[in-house]
């Protein structure tokens, strides 16, 4: 028995059908420009960022460090009640080698994407950030690694104010926290 | 930008894309005819006696395919018109154009297109779609160069 | 499960021309606390949330991704429509219906003035093959239409400008409203010309604002901290959106959409069973063409004469956008809808203030999306 | 549990292909038709009208919504657009769900498209917009790294290998063979797989589904109707779905916690208690290889950690104890992003009617989930259909 969908239908265009015509194409670039207020957690976050640190919200109730900060627990659904100070350094929560760019242009030399724990925040309280000044075989889940910061003239408030996060000397995953793993 | 902590920060962004897109099915159909033939086609759908100009795939009204095309003159009547004197940033505009959509004879349907008589339009305006001369004609609404008072 | 449906909870951050204070997500938080303690309930109680957003009004690609934390709603069933808050609360009153939860949250709200070039945007809806290679302002959509408009119903383009200085006045009396002025019909047809036969001040300007509805099953709303404001019919509808088809002349798809509400409410004649009017005045005419197509009036040349007469003002006997409407709160994109809805809460409560409409037991609200879309909705809303 | 009851009467799609000449309107239009055409039915019985698709800079259009709702049949009816990201196509069906559970409409029609082909010069600059626009994108971020990064958490925490994740590609291009819309049909070995290039480590280019141009779409009806307009309705016996947080950082990205919310709600309204028995065959969502393993375990078809071994055991082949993405999946059909989610409820569709062909499964299944994905790691969608 011929099985469903029976007869389906759609046209596939062919590089070579678009040359020879067989339909007209129109491009347009649309301006899609975005001016978005960064709000109050998001401003101190980017203005600390400026001044070499990396600044959360704690929330009274649940006890957490939060990061990013936000004025608000999403746990709890009440405001966040202190700023307080985390560490620049962290523990490589997960990566990726990535041989391609957001554009898809080939990279010989890979980009290492990371979600990094940092210390001082909660636990499993990540950033997603790249890893640098390591040779790519190398990195581990687990990894204890530092934020490498811009000199302080060149920052501009932005996450790149931090360039990559470079492993801490001397460690390999022996300093891997005991809550990795399986929960 | 501020340096003090208290003064609210904006972040600029966009959306970099560019966007490629096909005529379709209709609207291939329609294009070639005008590219190549100056032709304007329309399409019945004889279920609900409305003939849709430009030609499309299919009848929005009852979803049936529209099999069918037809040329039809270049004749028909303003249906309504409107002075634009902002662009797209919303600037004055040196010169304010007119738009018009109008109505083909023997079509349902209307065409939104650049008025180009010196006159004003006006409701119920006789007209004639003015085509771009062959050699410049590449398959796009623009090789319609708009309306002219009939 | 109830049958019925209604609003137990309100909160809003009012409408303003910029709110740099707050991100999107500080400003959706603080109207959701106030939403939830108008209702007297936690978060935790809800079950169920919907968000109105377009992700080019808010300049990221999945829009979604972005909502639940603020709102509370972390690991619960949410998601977005992208379209008008009033298309958000017909969403509730479907999950509420059929019998799938009693408690859900819909929220819209406007950033539009963190939109660089918002009539580019505007652009990037239009067809992209037919219409968009003309280069022209979007706008102009309305221009035409209300062309066409004021040519089959015969009302006077100084009636439409009448709208526009109504409810600029309305909203002075609304502390939610972006753009309240001292303005009369003379003002609006002196201002420079846009879209002819638009004028600038008959076109409302974009705001910054949130809104937060708790809505609620029969059982669970007489439960209730607040008053009910029971949600007596929602209807929705689209027009061909095509340029070449649609109908230029008469909204047909916001007939469709009262007809459907119209059916649930059981109202046969909104002139006289509806003291509260809250519709959509994106353009000034709009509100004229909004009237005739809900039948309040007649046809809309009855619509401009009352209103040129004062009868749809403040005070008069069927006022329409005592809130200040789209022109005089501002046109809050997705949150159009919702803003319409939340004057008819508060007017139904009795929380109106300088504004309040003594004696009104049923309103209507109604959204249009704006150019270049045809699609409406309409809810009816009552103490009973 | 006293839901009014709901079928899917009438099931329709287009091919899935790199790039279509037909507009986003035509696609929804092609698939409308075909859903209608197979149901017997006409435009006029429809009450309703469900859209559903991914990001619009995909399409290119602003409230891509209300530009195809011509194409849906939408003229003069009441329309809603709902959006959960990847996870549009199987929530779309929750949401036609609703409208006719709710009892204010007797029928309706949910079409779900996607025009990837039309954003240039690739869908990533889309992509890379979906990352917070304030702390995430001026990493320059790619779709691929959200993707690698989880997979290798999973991979890490279960101690899972490339080789079983490989599997995945091998046995959904394999059922894609039988798909007459596939854009993607192989024949492929894990070496193929293992040898093809790293875009991401640890995701190789064949654990990747293409970008696409489609749509897709069903009727739904209530019980009196569907009992009028055919005798093999299948049923929709439950609906969930569960946002996560945003902030996706601050999460173990190693089992999708959502997922299982979203089956869980779907389960208990369809009375499922242990679903590895009740359920006959699941169309999980598989845009990446290793995320149909994550999530049939989400879906609490296989054990936390245990899905790769299972695979390897055949559990999940076409012939297997519970065939997994029979359809090919959006691996071999291709992803048109909501398009693919609504194609698993139209295999299901087709499976559970005995009129799947080559794809058939035997055993005369009764009872199948799908399920889709959505957002930053985050959204769960799932429905329950049977006969």
């Amino acid at each position: 028995m011929e099985g469903q969908p029976k007869n389906p239908r759609g046209t596939s265009l062919s590089s070579d059908d678009i040359k020879r015509g067989r339909t007209f194409l129109l491009p347009y670039t649309p301006r899609l420009e975005y001016a978005w207020d960064c709000g109050e957690a998001i401003t101190r976050y980017l203005e600390e960022l400026k001044n070499g640190r990396l600044v959360a919200r704690t929330c009274h109730r649940c006890q957490r460090t939060l990061l990013p900060p936000r004025m608000f627990c999403e746990v709890c659904f009440r405001p966040t009640d202190d700023w307080v100070f985390v560490k620049d350094t962290g523990t490589v929560n997960t990566f990726s080698l990535c041989y391609v760019t957001w554009d898809v242009r080939k990279l010989r030399k890979p980009e290492i994407p990371a979600v990094i724990e940092m210390d001082g925040a909660s636990p499993g309280m990540g950033i997603m950030h790249l890893l640098g000044g390591v040779d790519p075989k190398k990195v581990r889940v687990g990894m204890r690694v530092r934020a490498v910061w811009k000199p302080p003239t060149e920052r501009t408030g932005s996450i790149t104010d931090i360039l990559y996060f470079a492993p801490l000397k001397g460690n390999g995953t022996a300093a891997r926290r005991k809550r990795k793993g399986k929960r | 930008m501020s340096n003090s902590a208290e003064a609210p920060r904006t972040w600029r962004g966009n959306i970099p894309v560019t966007s490629l897109y096909t005529a379709g099915v209709g609207g291939t159909l329609f294009f070639r005819a005008l590219k190549e033939r100056g032709e304007l086609l329309a399409s019945p759908c004889p279920a609900c006696k409305v003939s849709y100009f430009p030609a499309q795939q299919f009848c929005p009204h009852c979803l049936a395919e529209l099999t069918e095309t037809k040329p039809v003159p270049p004749d028909g009547e303003v249906s309504s018109f409107t002075r634009v004197h902002l662009d797209r940033d919303g600037a004055r505009l040196p010169v304010p154009v007119t738009v018009v959509a109008a109505k083909l004879d023997g079509t349902d349907t209307v065409l939104v297109h650049y008025w180009l008589g010196k006159e004003p339009p006006r409701i119920g305006t006789r007209t004639r779609v003015r085509i771009k001369p062959k050699a410049k004609r590449v398959g796009s609404i623009l090789d319609i160069e708009g309306f002219v008072p009939a | 499960m109830g049958s019925r449906v209604a609003i137990i909870g309100l909160g809003f951050t009012p409408a303003r021309p910029t709110s740099s204070h707050q991100s999107y997500k500080e400003m959706m938080f603080e109207a959701a606390q106030r939403a939830y303690a108008d209702a007297g309930i936690e978060a935790a109680d809800v079950q169920s949330f919907v968000t109105c957003a377009e992700d080019l009004n808010e300049g990221l690609s999945i829009f979604d991704e972005y909502t639940p934390d603020q709102l509370g709603a972390m690991l619960k069933p949410m998601h977005t429509l992208t379209q008008d808050g009033l298309h958000g609360l017909a969403d509730a009153a479907l999950q509420i219906l059929s019998g799938l939860f009693e408690l859900v949250v819909v929220e819209a709200h406007s950033k539009a003035s963190n939109i660089v070039a918002p009539d580019w945007i505007a652009d990037y809806a239009t067809d992209p093959v037919l219409n968009r290679p003309l280069g022209l302002n979007p706008h102009y959509i309305a221009g035409l239409e209300m062309q066409r408009f004021l040519h089959e119903s015969g009302v006077k383009h100084e009636q439409c400008a009448h709208v526009a200085a109504k409810n600029r006045r309305h909203a002075l009396r609304n502390p939610a409203a972006a753009y309240p002025a001292h303005l009369e019909a003379k003002d609006v047809l002196a201002s420079p010309p846009a879209f002819e036969p638009l004028h600038e001040k008959e076109i409302a300007r974009t705001a910054d604002g949130c809104i937060v509805l708790v809505v609620a099953g029969e059982d669970r709303a007489h439960r209730s901290a607040a008053k009910p404001v029971w949600v007596r019919g929602v209807g929705w509808a689209n027009g061909s959106f095509a340029l070449e088809s649609r109908n230029w002349a008469h909204p047909d798809y916001v007939r469709r959409a009262a007809e459907i509400a119209y059916r649930q409410a059981g109202i046969h004649d909104p002139a006289r069973e509806i003291q509260l009017l809250e519709v959509d005045d994106t353009y000034a005419y709009k509100e004229l063409q909004h009237l005739e197509a809900l039948r309040v009036f007649p046809n809309a040349a009855d619509a401009a004469r009352a209103t040129e007469r004062g009868e749809t003002q403040q005070g008069a006997r069927l006022p329409v956008n005592v809130s200040g409407g789209v022109l005089g709160m501002g046109n809050l994109l997705e949150a159009n809808g919702l803003a319409r809805v939340a004057e008819l809460v508060l007017q139904l409560r009795g929380q109106s203030g300088a504004r309040q409409v003594e004696g009104a037991r049923v309103g209507l609200a109604q959204s249009w999306r704006g150019v270049p879309t045809t699609s409406a909705a309409v809810a009816i809303l009552g103490l009973e | 549990m006293g839901y009014r009851k709901v079928a899917i009467v009438g099931a329709g799609m287009t091919k899935f292909v790199r790039r279509a000449l037909e507009t986003p309107r035509e696609l929804s239009w092609l698939a409308a038709k075909a859903a209608l055409d197979s149901a017997e039915m006409k435009l006029d019985q429809v009450d309703s009208v469900v859209f559903g698709s991914a990001p619009d800079a995909f399409d290119g259009l602003h409230m891509k919504g209300e530009f195809v709702a011509d194409g849906c049949g939408a003229w003069g009816k009441p329309y809603l657009r709902c959006y959960v990201g990847g996870g549009t196509g199987v929530y779309a069906i929750a949401q036609g769900w609703l409208h006719v559970a709710s009892g204010l409409f007797d029928t309706c029609l949910v079409v779900c498209e996607e025009k990837m082909s039309t954003c240039q010069p690739h869908p990533q600059g889309a992509f890379l917009t979906i990352f917070d626009n304030f702390t995430e994108q001026p990493l320059k971020p790619n779709l691929l790294w959200i993707f690698a990064l989880e997979q290798n958490r999973y991979m890490q925490v279960h101690g899972i290998t490339l080789e079983e994740i490989a599997r995945v590609s091998v046995k959904n291009k394999r059922n894609a063979l039988g798909h007459p819309c596939a854009q993607l049909g192989a024949e492929l070995t894990v070496e193929d797989v293992l040898k093809s290039e790293v875009m991401a480590w640890p995701v190789h280019r064949l654990m990747v589904s293409p970008t696409s141009d489609g749509a897709a779409a069903v009727v739904l009806a209530a019980e009196h109707v569907a009992r009028r307009v055919t005798n093999k309705p299948v049923w929709i016996e439950g609906v969930g779905w569960c946002l996560d947080t945003a902030y996706w950082t601050n999460r173990d990205l190693y089992y999708p916690r959502y997922v299982e919310r979203a089956a869980r709600m779907a389960y208990e309204m369809a009375g499922i208690r242990e679903p590895r028995k009740e359920i006959n065959i699941a169309e999980p969502y598989d845009p990446f290889a290793y995320k149909e393993l994550h999530h049939l375990e989400g879906l609490q078809l296989a054990p936390k950690g245990q899905a790769a071994k299972l695979l390897a055991d055949g559990v999940f082949d076409r012939d297997g104890d519970l065939p997994a993405t029979p359809s090919g999946g959006l691996l071999g059909v291709g992803n048109p992003i909501a398009a693919a989610g609504t194609m698993k409820i139209c295999e299901l569709f087709w499976q559970l009617r005995g009129e799947a062909g080559a794809r058939q499964v035997p055993g005369k299944p009764r009872r199948g989930v799908a399920q889709a994905w959505g957002d930053l790691m985050q959204v769960g969608t799932v429905v329950v259909v049977g006969v």
